[in-house]
């Protein structure tokens, strides 16, 4: 590890909130003032909210120093904590009762797909490489539950974001994809998909969801204050446009079922 | 030597009395200034602390560092990419080229049939400078599927915009003296064209034209990220999961292809000169 | 014929050609006289369309100079510049080729090998056959304003009008070239206007001469009627540079000698 | 006239022996030919079936569809996004136009001090352009945190390669008679850039330099992504959500601005004419 | 003085200069004949640095011409261009006032009150002072070539080199400019070199003509002696064009009165 935080980032006279929507950033931006407030108050500091659409410039920008706390993909924190081992993961969202989510395989409805092993000789659409469950939870689907590796047995594209996955199915460019079970219902309850055109084919076991991670540099105090405001976040207008019902506690370990993931996968994170 | 006169920096005077000099440069450098000065403070003032903060060089060497060395096992894998990618950028200079160099023409002053076509065609080469590349390349993967195609047709449309405005701008500052040349003889519009515009953009069309060969190369990386291919997803996707050394060795990679284009430019150049 | 009636040209309120009026008769070898900045350059230049007058009409065998019959008119009136205008990345011969853009279509680009032999035969006539796949940016001045005086000839115009073509050219070399458009003058029946700065030229090359001042004619008539006073009317002692003046020496100037 | 001449067509021929000409040039049309059929079959054989599928205009219809009408109700949103855009363009274009523009008159053959130090820049040009602006404001972000200020620096830097290099191409396109103008009143070469090669390449420049300001406005789509904000960063959000009305309204909004450092450029040209 | 010493200079193999070798003296009038393409242009830009010899020698008062001094040999060697080279968008002033460039430090690119002052008496003593802020490409092709006298002028060299410094002017104002150049010799001492093409100017103004023809001296003494074989050696028939050969006259073409 080679944390290098500044001897005055323990207690910043203004906390650095980074968020990294795996969905609607728009929204979030929109939105996000109700949390920032929130934080300002309990916390009792001045709070900055930063709103990024890169996986990249986060795990950096916090490596480094420059925030204070981050809302990652759980397969972006495992990233990140491989290379920075001050990086703590305390809190995950809850939804529908549990700090975990899914991650869904669609087909269209006209390709003949049924199950995941007909994706043999098919197209697969997936978001974001460094994506969980838009890439890395479809894809150990497929491979394990369908059997099927990609390149050999079928051909995977990348298209940016879970919205796109979809997309991208719905008007045949992929016969498959990938994404985020609560994107894409919310995509369905939209109208943007059409539940006749596609279907999902498989449901993920339940994965971590999305963690809160701080810096451990941070002084002790403002860590557990920080850990506390969200574990007792209740309030509606805030946790609306989270999309949660709240904050549960969550530990690094918790995440090992991402890393056995990656490995299974055999995307080599062993840089360095 | 201490007293400056001023008429000899180099200021161009476009006409003889100083005060029609003024207003008339007045105005540019007036909003000039005031974009400047304005976007400076702006930036000083959002960026204070980032500026002030003390580990910024450490930080960055640091970032720098994780990329040395370059892991060049990645270069393997990167055959068919290199091979996509330039198929993928000539392509789509040739079809940028094609449209943007009989239209450049319609979009100089020189050489314009009607000003309101003229207009019309600068229009559109903005308008399609101001789609980015990213945003056509949606529009064409939804239309013909994944693959090299949609980059190159979105890498081809937005260099019209590019290599059009280029091509107008380098015919209306050629030499009007040798077009007069050509109309002295009796000589129509597209014998201008041929005889004496032509020759004398020849050589920054070029220059240009190659410019954006290798625009359309590295542009890749942006096409890339929504299933177009090419070696750009392997930097984008190498980037992601922090791979920074084949991020290096890829970069090298695309540094040779990108020092190849200009000694090809080079050559060209000299040739044309001699 | 062409005739030019009150012919104003204005460059900004910088006014170049004052109601100038004359007419050129066909087969006539007209010279133009004046001094540098008269307008000689501006009055051709009229003549073939490349500058639009302020006010004023020319026709050409009653023909009416604008924009839709131009092409026409330059077929039939050819130019050679003073400041040789050549285009520099092109070869000497297909600089020369120029000249017989007036005949083909709105598209064509191309040169039957007809044109092209006598292309060469008009830089035969100049005398760069040596230099024929020269680019002319490699050429001396002489060589440029040859190159010049060759594609007006291959145009075989009407008229050709030459804005000081022997300028840049040795006295031999000169001499050649006037006795060439004279020869096209009286041999074909060419029209010739010529600008030039040697009265020894004008005189002995030109049929009629034509007096330009401040864009105004102060002498209009036969070569051999040109008399000393006509040529001091003409030029004038237009310079500010006056000798003898007996201003005092500015002390301690290094351009001293200029300014007595 | 069915028999069509050669030597009168637009090829440009560098000495009078054919064979000279064709050995010059062979070499150069020879390795672009390759190029361009390679590319052409490589295209045409993995795109057929793309090409060929029936429902092409139809998909491309929709999805233009969708962006219609433009979802105007975003433009209230984007004030400071459009601020900050614009102070980040044009701060990043300055930095890059106060490194360029110097280092360009080293890169030119024409005005540099030694061969190894013009390979070296142009080499340090292409540096700068290879590494893309992803990249670069990734390696920012690291060094000094998000906001715009990383967006300036990834943007003027990778700016630098591009100026560069175009004032390096204009300069050696410049009058040699007008170098020896100046050079032979026993002027230094400092001398000949000002009085002669800068009046000379200044038209060109500003229009090199009014472009790249406004593709740097362009480019924040890009680093808009790494929380550099901007316009780009709204209009890279509603891409991923799929919110082509609000899309099309965005880069309306940029548009604007695209005609108006176009109109800039076009008052300043003809000012510098007339 | 000016010596030069088996001065060779080739295009590609083109021989455009043949070991010429003679030397100029200080305050000498030397004029420079030779027909168009004979090297005279060429022989002037070696004198000034502009043109690297192939082979051979150039001292100016025993300096030795390399890339070490150039600057200071140029600021002692003025050059009057025979294609103007004045820079189009910058004024009359500006041009002008390059020509003390060759007295200032590495950086420095302002000029004083003074310097300004004396470009200003340059630019009148050439008749220009009412075009004195005027960009030189709005200036007729006369009034160019005087921007390029004045330059050279305000230098105030040892040596002036003039190429055809006349060959667009009328004959007052090339008359003008001559004496000009003439007492700047006589007064200043300048030494004066200068390509021309009117014989009876080089014999009026020259003191010593050389006379060059295909790269070679084919005469070298007073201006006085020179007679009309000297001329004929000089010009020679350079061109192809023979008057009165008796060619027959090729039918149907329609430049045939070039071709008899
Ligand atoms: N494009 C232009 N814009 C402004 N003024 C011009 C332009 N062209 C010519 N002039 C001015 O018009 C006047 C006449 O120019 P013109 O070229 O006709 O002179 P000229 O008689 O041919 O002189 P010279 O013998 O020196 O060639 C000059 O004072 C010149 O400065
Ligand atoms: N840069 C060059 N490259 C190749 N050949 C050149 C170059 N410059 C001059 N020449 C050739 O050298 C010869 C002499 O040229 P130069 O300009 O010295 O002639 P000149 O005696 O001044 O003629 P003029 O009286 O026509 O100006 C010409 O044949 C010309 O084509
Ligand atoms: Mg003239
Ligand atoms: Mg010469």
């Amino acid at each position: 590890g080679n944390s290098s935080s500044p001897a005055d980032a323990s207690k910043p006279d203004k906390l650095k909130v980074a968020l990294l929507p795996d969905e609607s950033p728009s929204t979030v931006i929109r939105d996000n003032e109700a949390l920032k407030n929130y934080l300002a108050k309990t916390l009792n500091m001045d709070v900055e909210l930063i709103v990024t659409t890169d996986y990249s410039s986060m795990i950096e920008a916090m490596r480094n120093g420059k925030i204070d706390i981050g809302y990652f993909g759980p397969l972006s924190y495992v990233l990140l904590k491989q290379k920075m081992d001050n990086a703590v993961a305390f809190a995950a969202k809850v939804e529908k009762g549990s700090p975990t989510y899914q991650a869904v395989v669609i087909a269209g409805t006209d390709t003949g797909v049924q199950n995941l092993a007909d994706i043999k000789g098919k197209t697969v659409a997936y978001g974001d490489v460094a994506s969980t469950s838009s890439h890395m939870i479809p894809k150990e689907m497929i491979f394990s539950k369908g059997k099927l590796e990609q390149g050999r047995d079928y051909e995977e594209q990348f298209v940016g974001s879970h919205d796109a996955v979809a997309m991208a199915v719905q008007n045949g460019n992929a016969q498959a994809g990938g994404l985020s079970k609560p994107i894409f219902e919310s995509l369905v309850q939209k109208g943007t998909i059409d539940a006749t055109k596609v279907k999902v084919i498989e449901e993920s076991q339940p994965y971590p969801n999305y963690p809160w991670v701080l810096n451990a540099d941070l002084d002790k105090d403002l860590q557990e204050s920080i850990k506390q405001a969200f574990y007792n976040l209740k309030d509606e207008s805030v946790l609306k446009p989270l999309k949660g019902e709240g904050y549960a506690p969550i530990e690094d370990k918790d995440y090992d079922v991402i890393r056995n993931m990656v490995k299974l996968l055999g995307v080599d994170l062993e840089a360095q | 030597m201490s007293q400056v006169n001023q008429e000899a920096t180099l200021l161009i005077k476009s006409s003889s009395s100083k005060r029609k000099f003024w207003s008339n440069w007045g105005v540019i450098l007036g909003s000039g200034l005031v974009l400047i000065v304005g976007s400076l403070l702006y930036t000083v003032i959002v960026s204070w602390e980032a500026l002030t903060s003390g580990n910024v060089l450490q930080s960055f060497l640091r970032i720098v560092g994780e990329m040395l060395p370059p892991d060049f096992t990645v270069i393997a894998t990167l055959g068919e990419p290199i091979l996509e990618t330039l198929a993928m950028s000539v392509m789509a200079t040739l079809i940028a080229v094609a449209i943007a160099f009989p239209l450049g023409f319609l979009a100089a002053e020189t050489t314009t049939i009607h000003p309101s076509v003229q207009y019309g065609i600068k229009g559109l080469f903005n308008a399609l400078r101001t789609i980015p590349e990213l945003v056509l390349a949606i529009i064409f993967v939804a239309s013909v599927g994944f693959g090299i195609l949609p980059g190159i047709l979105a890498l081809g449309l937005h260099s019209v915009g590019m290599l059009g405005k280029f091509y107008a701008e380098a015919i209306d500052k050629v030499d009007k003296g040798l077009i007069e040349a050509v109309e002295s003889c009796g000589g129509s519009r597209f014998h201008v064209i041929a005889f004496s515009v032509i020759p004398q953009i020849l050589s920054h069309s070029i220059d240009f034209s190659l410019y954006r060969w290798e625009y359309n190369f590295r542009a890749s990386t942006v096409v890339g990220m929504i299933g177009a291919g090419g070696i750009g997803f392997q930097l984008i996707a190498s980037l992601r999961i922090m791979q920074y050394q084949e991020v290096l060795a890829i970069l090298l990679a695309v540094f040779i292809m990108v020092q190849l284009v200009d000694a090809f430019g080079n050559t060209i150049r000299s040739k044309l000169i001699s | 014929m062409i005739k030019i009636k009150e012919l104003t040209k204005k460059f900004g309120d910088h006014l170049v050609l004052d109601k100038v009026e004359f007419s050129i008769q066909d087969r006539e070898f007209l010279v133009i006289l004046g001094s540098s900045g008269a307008g000689k350059s501006t009055l051709l230049r009229c003549l073939n369309g490349l500058v639009q007058p302020t006010s004023g009409q020319i026709t050409l065998n009653g023909m009416l100079y604008n924009k839709k019959n131009i092409r026409e008119i330059r077929r039939k009136v050819g130019f050679i510049f003073q400041q040789y205008q050549v285009i520099g990345n092109l070869s000497v011969l297909q600089n020369v080729l120029l000249g017989r853009l007036g005949t083909k279509s709105f598209w064509n680009i191309f040169f039957t090998k007809e044109e092209r032999v006598r292309a060469e035969e008009a830089i035969e006539m100049v005398g760069l056959v040596d230099k024929i796949y020269t680019r002319v940016d490699q050429l001396s001045g002489g060589q440029k304003q040859r190159v010049g005086i060759a594609r007006a000839v291959l145009q075989n115009p009407q008229v050709i009008l030459a804005d000081e073509p022997v300028a840049s050219l040795d006295p031999v070399t000169s001499e050649e070239i006037l006795s060439l458009l004279k020869r096209i003058n009286e041999e074909n029946g060419t029209t010739i206007v010529c600008n030039l700065h040697q009265l020894d030229y004008a005189k002995k090359y030109g049929e009629r001469i034509v007096g330009l001042r401040y864009g105004r004619i102060q002498y209009d008539g036969a070569a051999s009627d040109l008399g000393v006073s006509d040529v001091e009317r003409i030029y004038g002692n237009h310079l500010s540079m006056q000798p003898n003046t007996g201003k005092t020496v500015k002390p301690s100037s290094t351009i001293q000698v200029l300014t007595t």
